[in-house]
């Protein structure tokens, strides 16, 4: 009984793994130079960025919000710490991280408060601060762009450098994907984001701390935004103040692709990294099969519709499963 | 075949005189003072833009007046348009453009053109209708033939090369890739083939994804040239990182300022550029010499750009900038833009 | 151990309550009786900390205590069952249970062995077979309130408060968990019990606090007293003065319902309504009656039968084809399904008339003053959202809405729940007019004396079934109550 | 109708800052730049027009500005294929229907949020542009239709003449016949709505066909007053016009909003974003000002409603 409520219950994390072997088992035989440790290697890189937002923006999502505004708080911090390590080449690099995520902690305070506390819808509240913070990013800019020369070389191998063969910003990625989905999974806090975006009502009724725990949820989105702007600092080593405009729609994207419920209360960190991995495979995948470049966007966005559609009729296949099993276990 | 200055000298010495310039102009008019001059680039954080506005604002302090850049932050043509209406409203003397779409600007610039604005594009060319006179930093042919020219050399006239080029509809780049294409149709160039134009849309990452991509569907790829700077930096980088370094030979169009570091580190042999400073202080020169009627954009027509010494107008209203340079190991750290 | 003072709450212009006491012993069970809209939930919301009390103070262990929320009510031992169930859809039963106070383990983790574990022990205590690891989605309003029911057991609690936990349940396993209320009991705890089931009460309960109109009747021990004695404090009053049903001779058939089924929810229902007949559907929370108008106006899909509206077959599922028919339907939920709670009264009332093309202001108006009139609606303006009204004018509202487009059946779901007694007799006087004037009437209530004053025929629904259909004239407490709980008269 | 405190505000707003600009900026009063700046707004305008019925109905179309560049792609490949304008034209709003359709069956037929929805839908729709129209830019439209984008009946461009024309017709039917009111009663509150026999769906999902159309009639404006069909064409303007819509008044959760509060919202944009270009403002300071203005439009009336609540309780 277990077994069958489990596995159909399992089943959206499976269907997305199911599609990414899907995916690199079907290139992989027409250009086998796809599955080579170079090729992997590459797909994980770019995969890494989106994934780390993704962890993020499902914290968020879980708790029945959204955030829009983490392409904005990406590039402000890419821009922040690319100028600090180019001016200031003194200041320490793991300073600069630091700074880095605690920028981009701030960023999501802001959302979080507006959102938790001074009750605006998240959609509207991060849109909003979509435009600030790009407009603080711009202001701060000038004009100006950092290169990969003038930053210290230490610092941009941190976006490119292998350790045990796998590249760093990857392997923070996953760090960060175990040690969120650690959390949420194990420890009471998590669970109640879960609570919260599954029912608000009920949340406060089980005498949990509503607000504090949404704008922690947008805090840590923020952080994440953070990580993701000083990885994309070190890692494509020219940023200026339009780094990853437009990325929020992508980190959307893969939240829902991962099984991730818009309307709150389900979904794991884990399926939301499949999902940026499973995009950024197929935009990889995509050039690979020499599908022509103008061809991906329609193709990706048939496979985010495909994916939701696939959620939704496995949800509808769920409730159906549970009510034969309410009659079977009724008295 | 690298160019170099003296080239460009005897190619400008060397364009025919103009017979019969439109009564219109006055060779001999003076620079009129206090001309308003507006630089208009694709987008305002691209660097590129920054030091050719900059150089370009320089100049019209030379013959004093007055230059500023606006612009948008996203290089759209139709944001674009609302800073050239600004423009008109704000009664500039000359507009120095370089368009993000050839037409879209049109409309709006023949408005700044009726209000009695010249224009002048540089970098990007609009549709004729659009501007009196076109600075070309490069004539295309030119730009398209010497770098498979540079190429070829790198990879012994051998193998499969790629293009990554901006968006699919930069025009500048589309009519080199026609050069380009046109150039390897030469016999001495029978063993090379171009599998592949890649589009990174002068997006950093996009260009770092497609270098990705070209090498992993063509992994046999011996040269890609990349004709923008924002493509050739970020190809680089993933070269430099990756195994095909210094195997898979890089060229294009970049700032020696940006690639430097590759040449040292011998990712790339060698890439071309005109000196992007001396397109803007050229084109604030030809705006300034439209207002103030030394020329009007026909065929022919003379006029001085400080520095630069003495400019022709060509056929359909362009200024040809010069040849391109070509910067390598030897030659680069003479150089700073 | 927990105590009431002089509780008051307000809402608005509604008197939840008004100067109640309470007083909760160690080792006793305590029931709460009133009607509809007594105040029960209330009084229950204010031991929770969900409310605050306007006036009066809350006594813990003869200590003045204040409840900021639910949390501060928890962590003075205070469990709670509420009457709507609170479970969180996406989360399994296991969790539900535990949410907010979940065992640990090193690092802070959840225990979820421990905790799947004492899950398991709750159901079986409870004997229930429910799986701890099933989402609470999808889960029956019975397996909802089991939920719950475990969900207060697993605090350990000094004061359990049921609110109507019984009310989607069946006989053995309202006995089980009557088995561990009792022995909860016994080990000292003090229990408060709400229910509309007088059988339980008397079966679980020393005591009875009985509520009316917000207002305390008065504390008896139960063995004192006859049900009869019982529904007499709740109601206090002469039915049928209260309840003027004029005579009137029946018309032809205006509704007709035939076998009409819906899987899961009720099987088999048949039934006429003539003009000018008002007809009660009777039965217990939960039995399915609301489930039976949804379906005969076609919010909800049948699954079989039929269902004809003078004499002509109706399409099923479209809301709008039954409107068309004539029927109208007053919604139990009135915030949720009669109104627009943003929109105001005059657009409420408009709602159910309007017509593809520009609409006429005066029209509306007119329509809107017109029935808000014969409803005798207080208002302020025509224009004001409808949320600032009472309750009982809400439920007006909802009434002339329908009542607009003039139908020739009518069905009311609950049409008094929540109003005050004064107001509760003009609805029974316009709806008694309305029958005169030939309207056919299909009313589901809860309330007892209102069926019995209102209705010419009684219908009865037990667990989804049709089991009475008592004339007027052979209609008593005794005979439906008996055919509701599924008794044999 | 009652107007909310917000829409009278923003309208108060647009006032002062249009006074403010014509004394302090030079060439802001001056009427070609008032015909310019109107113009500029048209695409933004008429899909605010539907976004806002679309979003009092509780649901949301962020693929408009894509569905907008399909049209496009359409126009242009059409174009080049040979045929009339005067044929391709209704084909382009019959695209933009069709666009609508799958966004609307997808909603009400599988019951999916329409914020994943047109989500999967923007990149599709921009992705069949790319493929339909690839690198091209075709530019060789007619001009007769070219120059009458532009062409203006003294200051006021002939565009703003559809666009408010398209104005009223969209605030009669939000506001004064009964399907605006039905749609405003089931954003508000769906349930109660189906109860009162509205026909939810089929009304969502004509405002999601009614969404899409009007990107195509965007579309058409777009490539004539730019004389250019791209598959770019309008990127990035979905967030400008949902922007616009908020700002407006209207309630993200649905049943609430203006017509008039959404026209003046756009306008309020477009005033302030001409008049800081004119100063000369960088163009950074004017993503901040959208962002703090919409921040505020929710802001201002939560707050005054708490400042309000606070003496009650
Ligand atoms: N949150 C609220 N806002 C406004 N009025 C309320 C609220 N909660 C309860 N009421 C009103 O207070 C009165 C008492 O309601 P309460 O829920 O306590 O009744 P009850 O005795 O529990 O009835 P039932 O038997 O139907 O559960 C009713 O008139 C109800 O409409
Ligand atoms: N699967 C479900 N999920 C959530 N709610 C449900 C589900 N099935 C039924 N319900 C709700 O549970 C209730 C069960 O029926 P209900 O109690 O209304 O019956 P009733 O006989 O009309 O009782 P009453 O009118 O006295 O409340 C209904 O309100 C129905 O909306
Ligand atoms: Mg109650
Ligand atoms: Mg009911």
């Amino acid at each position: 009984m277990t077994g069958l409520v489990d596995r159909v219950g399992r089943v959206r994390e499976l269907g997305i793994v199911v599609a990414l072997a899907a995916l690199f088992g079907v290139t992989g035989v027409v250009n086998p130079a796809f599955l080579s440790p170079a090729s992997i290697r590459d797909i994980l890189l770019n995969s890494a960025i989106i994934a780390t937002l993704a962890v993020g923006q499902t914290l968020v999502v879980v708790t029945r919000n959204v955030d829009l505004s983490v392409s904005s708080v990406v590039g402000i911090s890419a821009f922040g710490g690319a100028l600090i390590l180019a001016d200031h080449p003194g200041v320490p690099i793991p300073v600069v991280v630091a700074g880095c995520v605690l920028l981009g902690a701030a960023c999501g305070a802001v959302n979080g408060l507006l959102v938790g506390v001074a009750k605006v819808p998240a959609l509207v509240a991060t849109l909003g601060t979509l435009y600030a913070f790009r407009g603080v990013d711009y202001a701060w800019a000038g004009g100006r762009q950092v290169n990969a020369a003038d930053m210290p070389e230490g610092f941009l191998r941190l976006g490119s450098a292998d350790v045990l063969g796998v590249p760093l910003p990857a392997l923070v990625a996953l760090t960060v994907v175990l040690a969120v989905g650690w959390v949420l999974r194990n420890l009471p806090q998590g669970r109640e984001l879960y609570a919260i975006g599954s029912s608000p009502d009920a949340a406060v009724l089980a005498g949990i701390a509503v607000k504090r725990r949404v704008v922690s949820a947008f805090v840590v989105s923020g952080a994440l935004a953070g990580l993701a702007g000083v990885i994309w600092a070190a890692r494509f080593g020219t940023v200026d103040a339009t780094v990853a405009t437009g990325k929020e729609l992508d980190v959307i994207a893969a939240v829902v692709v991962g099984g991730v419920a818009i309307f709150g209360g389900s979904g794991t960190v884990y399926g939301a990294a499949l999902g940026a991995l499973l995009l950024s495979g197929i935009t990889s995948a995509l050039a690979v099969l020499r599908v022509d470049a103008l061809a991906q966007t329609a193709v990706n966005g048939a496979l985010i519709l495909a994916a939701i559609m696939l959620d939704r009729l496995l949800a509808l296949r769920m409730a159906r499963a549970l009510r034969k099993r309410r009659y079977r276990d009724a008295r | 075949g690298g160019t170099t200055r003296s080239d460009v000298a005897a190619q400008q010495s060397a364009a025919p005189a103009a017979s019969s310039a439109p009564a219109a102009a006055d060779p001999n008019a003076p620079i009129k003072p206090g001309l308003k001059i507006a630089f208009l680039p694709k987008q305002v954080n691209n660097p590129y833009f920054t030091i050719a506005d900059r150089d370009g604002v320089a100049a019209t302090k030379e013959f004093g007046g007055e230059g500023k850049e606006v612009g948008p932050s996203e290089a759209s043509a139709s944001s674009q348009v609302s800073y050239i209406n600004t423009l008109i409203q704000q009664k500039q003397d000359a507009i120095v453009i370089s368009a993000n779409d050839p037409n879209a600007v049109v409309p709006a610039l023949k408005q700044a053109m009726a209000a009695g604005i010249k224009v002048v594009s540089y970098d990007s060319d609009t549709a004729k209708d659009g501007r009196h006179v076109f600075v070309n930093q490069a004539s295309a042919e030119d730009l398209g033939r010497t770098q498979v020219q540079l190429l070829a050399e790198q990879i012994g006239h051998q193998g499969r090369i790629a293009v990554l080029s901006a968006t699919p509809n930069a025009t500048n780049q589309n009519t080199w890739i026609e050069f380009m294409k046109d150039e390897l149709t030469k016999p001495e160039y029978e063993d090379m083939e171009l599998v592949k134009v890649a589009y990174g849309n002068d997006d950093d990452q996009k260009s770092f994804t497609e270098t990705q991509g070209l090498l992993r569907s063509y992994p046999d790829l011996a040269g890609i040239i990349s004709p923008t700077t924002v493509g050739i930096a970020a190809a680089a980088r993933y070269l430099s990182d990756s195994d095909f370094k210094g195997k898979v030979k890089l060229t294009g169009l970049g700032t020696p300022n940006q690639l430097r570091a590759f040449v040292k580190d011998g990712t790339i042999e060698g890439f071309e550029l005109w000196n992007p400073g001396d397109l803007g202080y050229l084109a604030g020169w030809a705006a300034a010499a439209l207002a103030s009627g030394q020329i009007t954009g026909a065929e022919g027509e003379r006029f001085k750009a400080g520095k630069l010494g003495e400019y022709t107008v060509g056929a359909g209203g362009e200024v040809l900038l010069g040849k391109p340079t070509v910067f390598d190991a030897k030659n680069i750290d003479d150089f700073d833009f | 151990m927990l105590a009431l003072r002089e509780v008051s709450k307000s809402f608005g212009a509604v008197r939840a309550l008004r100067g109640v006491s309470l007083d909760l012993t160690p080792g006793e069970a305590h029931a709460l009786a009133g009607e509809n809209g007594a105040g029960k939930s209330t009084l229950v919301k204010i031991l929770s900390g969900v409310h605050r009390p306007d006036e009066g103070t809350l006594l813990l262990d003869g200590e003045p205590v204040e409840f900021h929320g639910p949390a501060d009510a928890q962590a003075a031992g205070v469990a709670v069952i509420y009457q709507e169930p609170t479970l969180f859809p996406d989360l399994s039963v296991t969790e539900n249970i535990f949410m907010g106070r979940q065992p640990r383990r090193s690092l802070g983790r959840v225990d979820r062995r421990a905790m799947r574990a004492r899950a398991l022990d709750l159901f079986a205590r409870l004997g229930v077979p429910l799986d701890p690891d099933r989402p609470a989605r999808g889960l029956s309003i019975a397996d909802q309130q089991l939920v719950e029911i475990a969900k207060a057991l697993s605090r350990d609690a000094r004061v359990l408060v049921m609110d109507e936990p019984t009310a989607a349940l069946s006989g053995p396993e309202v006995e089980r968990l009557f088995g561990v209320a009792r022995s909860l009991r016994d080990q000292g705890c003090a229990v408060l019990f709400v229910s509309h089931r007088l059988d339980e009460m008397f079966a679980l309960c020393r005591r009875v606090t009985t509520l009316r109109d917000g207002a305390l009747v008065a504390t008896d021990v139960l063995a004192d007293l006859t049900p009869d004695d019982l529904v007499r404090r709740m109601v206090g009053r002469d039915l049928a003065a209260l309840f003027p049903k004029q005579d009137t001779a029946p018309g032809e058939v205006a509704l007709k319902v035939d076998r009409l089924t819906r899987e899961g929810v009720f099987t088999d229902v048949s039934f006429e309504v003539r003009s000018g007949e008002i007809v009660a559907l009777a039965g217990l929370v939960g039995a399915g009656r609301s489930e039976v108008a949804r379906a005969v106006f076609g919010v909800d899909r049948r699954d079989a039968g039929s269902v004809h509206v003078g004499g002509r077959p109706l399409r099923p599922g479209s809301p709008t084809a039954a409107m068309a028919a004539g029927l109208a339907l007053v919604p139990e939920d009135r915030r949720q399904q009669g109104l627009v709670m943003d929109l105001s009264i005059e657009r409420n009332i408009g709602l159910t008339g309007l017509k593809w093309g520009l609409l006429s202001r005066a029209a509306e108006r007119a329509r809107a003053t017109d029935w808000a009139i014969r409803l005798q609606v207080k208002y302020a303006n025509l224009t004001d959202a409808v949320t600032v009204l009472s309750g009982g004018n809400q439920q007006k509202v909802v009434l002339a809405k329908w009542l607009a487009r003039r139908p020739r059946v009518l069905i009311v779901d609950e049409p008094t729940r929540g109003i005050d007694v004064g107001t509760k007799a003009e609805v029974h006087r316009l709806l008694s007019e309305l029958a005169a004037e030939g309207l056919a009437v299909l009313m589901i209530s809860s309330e007892l004396p209102e069926v019995l004053g209102m209705a010419d025929r009684v219908l009865v629904m037990h667990e989804g079934r049709l089991v009475a259909d008592v004339p007027r004239a052979e209609a008593t407490e005794e005979r439906i109550v008996a055919a509701a709980t599924g008794r044999p008269a | 109708m009652r107007v909310d405190r917000w829409e009278t505000l923003v309208v108060a707003l647009l006032a002062a800052v249009t006074v403010a600009a014509s004394l302090g900026v030079d060439g802001f009063a001056n009427g070609s730049n008032v015909g310019f700046l109107l113009l500029d707004v048209t695409e933004i305008a008429l899909m605010a027009l539907t976004m806002t019925l679309v979003i009092v109905a509780a649901e949301i179309d962020l693929s408009v500005a894509s569905t907008l560049g399909l049209c496009c792609a359409v126009l242009g490949r059409l174009w080049t294929a040979g045929l009339p304008i005067e044929t391709i034209m209704p084909i382009c709003l019959v695209v933009g229907a069709l666009a609508g359709a799958l966004n609307g069956l997808l909603v009400t037929r599988l019951g999916l949020p329409s914020l994943a929805v047109t989500i999967g839908t923007f990149a599709l729709y921009r992705g069949l542009a790319y493929v339909i129209l690839g690198d091209q830019a075709v530019a060789d439209l007619p001009p007769a239709y070219t120059s009458l984008a532009t062409q203006s009946v003294g200051p006021i461009p002939l565009m703003t003449l559809l666009v408010a024309a398209l104005a009223v017709a969209a605030g009669i039917l939000l506001h004064a016949t009964g399907l605006g009111r039905a749609i405003t009663a089931l954003g508000a509150n769906e349930e109660a709505a189906y109860f009162a026999g509205i026909r939810v769906k089929r009304i969502k999902f004509w405002l999601f066909v009614a969404s899409g159309a009007m990107a195509g009639l965007a579309s058409l404006v777009f490539t004539f007053r730019y004389a250019s069909a791209r598959a770019d064409n309008g990127v990035g303007l979905e967030l400008a016009v949902v922007a616009a819509v908020l700002l407006g008044g209207v309630s993200i959760f649905g049943g609430r909003g203006t017509l008039p509060g959404v026209v003046a919202a756009v306008l309020l944009l477009a005033v302030v974003r001409n008049a800081l270009i004119l100063a000369d403002v960088a163009n950074e300071v004017l993503n901040f000002v959208t962002g703090l203005l919409l921040v505020a439009s929710v802001l201002a009336p939560n707050l005054k409603v708490r400042l309000e609540r606070k003496p009650v309780q």
